[in-house]
């Protein structure tokens, strides 16, 4: 910090009025990057041919300046002049070759690197807002026409739907899920009531078919399931010890006669 | 070019532009402006000494069969799309929906009967049939006059399209699948009052086995 | 080749209508909206089998000088009164938010950096940048997201949208004022800091050669 302070004294007049005017300023400046590089304009060359080194003068004396003034600076303005400290010393002692890290030359080198891209930035921006801005130089169109929807309706149907609509205009009955057709079967509960019913006729050996509901013989169908339920009752009926049961031959009729005695 | 015309309007400041600069401005004009322009607002903002309306012809002229034209609408002007281009301004978009139960079973009823008139059709399903749904049905082209009845009043007919065919992927309307068949298949039940089975259902009898190879076909896509 | 695969669709299909009357609905669309139309969008709405790309070359040129232009957003395209005549709007002109120097200096990285993320940003600029800042680009949709750096933490990143190209006037990013100069002069690398160097955010060091292959996929296609 020593360095810093000696020169303070180096400033010339010039310098310290112009650190001054910066200082009342500060609040103006968007960071140290931003006060450098209004700094380095006072070199007067291109920020290309820029002396770092002249700059990191300008830049602490200008803290130095603040300081003597009490004015609080921002913590990054006195974490850049501790680095441009630590910059300037490298840059004014011969390089150490035992030394890690980038040497002052490149440091210095990308400080004058990043005031440049900055100052680049700021030229950019500015020939960005010169052009012609659409409102003000330039104009859209000013009666829209709003592009209007328009739905169409695309109807559809499927085979299905046209027969469950036919079924139903045919049955006046909504289809149900399928169960089974139970219109032609003639279950043994059905066989077993009714030739309970029966038996207590049957003193005499009869054929079972005599036990047939009635009106069954017409549809085959109807005829076979009645024959299968009859025939499954009269087991039932055997095993049950209620009847018992002949058959002469293989495909003679079978007869049922009524158990006596229990 | 066009900064060296601009140039020119600025130097002699009190010389109107020439007409195609003037053409030029009221074209602009015309396009920005939200509203319809009058000759007068035109000539209030052009450059002294400006004639609107001699523009105005020009750009006119200019735009006659364009995709935009330059009209009058009432004393004022304005560019609007060309009458036949209305369309463009119109995005369509197609919505699919499931024709209404009363629409389905009428054209059921048209494709097992046809042909067959609106009085059959009520007869068949018990209740009249709106307009509507018929208009509907003759709108999609799935249904069509078919010849009129030889009975009083020589009623019109209805009977199915070839659109219809294609739509429902059958050759011809005698390849629907009679009820019997549908049940056959196991894929509804119902308990059709005797005798009332179609005419169509019931020449498939014998081919049974046919058919509901046919069936499964039809009803797997 | 795309034109001639387009023109083989529409061979298959319906006939394209006539370049001319293609011209003139494209045309008709665009003077329709103030916003630019994406060839794509001008293609889906002109009949099938059309080419919006090839109609817009030749309306560009009709309206090549005059008081409106044809003139590319990005991938779209709008009508734009010529700059010239701004002077005659003042009616039409509208009063833009006064944007901070920050916000325009954000705007300008943003556009000439892109795909460029908040840590280069404040590495540029030397101060962090205010969430304010960044959401006021975003809201008047000058800027957007764009794709996550492929680095450490995956930061997004900010690139700048057709509404920006519109506004400014710029048919593509590419075209930004002064961007081949800046390019030359090495401006628009992203240079890490020292280690030691005061910075600001923290710097993408990783993301180096990546962001400049970004760079180079925008601005050199």
């Amino acid at each position: 910090m020593s360095d810093a302070t000696a020169d303070g004294f180096d400033t010339t007049v010039a310098d310290r009025l112009a650190a001054e005017a910066l200082i009342v300023d500060v609040d103006g400046f968007e960071g140290p990057l931003d006060l450098l590089l209004t700094l380095s304009r006072t070199q007067k060359v291109d920020l290309r041919k820029i002396s770092v080194l002249d700059l990191a003068r300008q830049y602490l004396a200008f803290v130095e300046q603040a300081k003597a003034l009490r004015i609080e600076l921002a913590a990054d303005y006195l974490v850049m002049a501790a680095w441009l400290a630590f910059l300037k010393s490298r840059l004014l002692l011969p390089p150490d070759p035992t030394e890690e890290g980038p040497s002052g030359e490149e440091l210095a080198a990308h400080l004058a690197f990043q005031l440049e891209r900055l100052q680049a930035m700021r030229d950019a921006a500015a020939k960005l807002m010169a052009r012609d801005q659409l409102g003000r130089d330039f104009f859209a169109r000013g009666l829209t026409q709003e592009v209007e929807r328009v739905r169409k309706i695309h109807y559809t149907a499927t085979l299905l739907d046209l027969m469950q609509g036919y079924a139903r205009t045919r049955t006046k009955d909504e289809f149900r899920p399928f169960v089974m057709d139970r219109d032609k079967v003639f279950t043994m509960e059905q066989a077993l009531e009714r030739m309970r019913g029966l038996i207590g006729f049957a003193g005499m050996w009869t054929d079972i078919a005599t036990y047939m509901p009635e009106g069954w013989d017409v549809d085959p169908v109807r005829w076979r399931s009645a024959t299968a339920s009859t025939f499954a009752a009269s087991l039932e009926l055997a095993k049950e010890g209620k009847v018992e049961l002949r058959q002469s031959d293989t495909f003679a009729p079978i007869e049922l006669r009524r158990r006596e005695g229990r | 070019m066009q900064i060296e015309t601009h140039k020119d309007t600025e130097r002699s400041l009190f010389a109107a532009p020439p007409m195609g600069e003037q053409e030029r401005m009221v074209e602009a004009i015309l396009f920005a402006t939200a509203d319809a322009v009058t000759v007068k607002e035109l000539n209030d903002r052009l450059p002294h000494g400006s004639d609107a309306a001699e523009a105005l012809v020009h750009l006119r002229k200019r735009y006659e069969g364009r995709g935009v034209n330059v009209v009058k609408v009432g004393d004022a002007w304005a560019i609007r799309t060309a009458p036949d281009l209305g369309f463009l301004m119109q995005k369509e978009t197609v919505e699919t929906r499931k024709l209404s139960r009363a629409a389905i079973e009428t054209l059921a009823i048209i494709a097992y009967h046809q042909p067959v008139t609106r009085a059959e059709i009520e007869e068949i399903r018990g209740v009249s049939v709106s307009r509507g749904t018929v208009d509907q049905l003759l709108e999609m082209e799935w249904i069509r006059f078919g010849r009129r009845k030889m009975t009083p009043g020589r009623p019109v007919t209805f009977v199915v399209t070839q659109t219809f065919l294609d739509h429902f992927g059958l050759e011809s309307a005698r390849d629907l699948p009679g009820l019997k068949e549908l049940r056959a298949a196991g894929l509804l039940e119902n308990r059709p009052p005797f005798g009332a089975m179609p005419q169509m259902g019931e020449g498939d009898v014998d081919a049974e086995e046919e058919t509901q190879e046919g069936q499964s076909e039809l009803f797997e896509d």
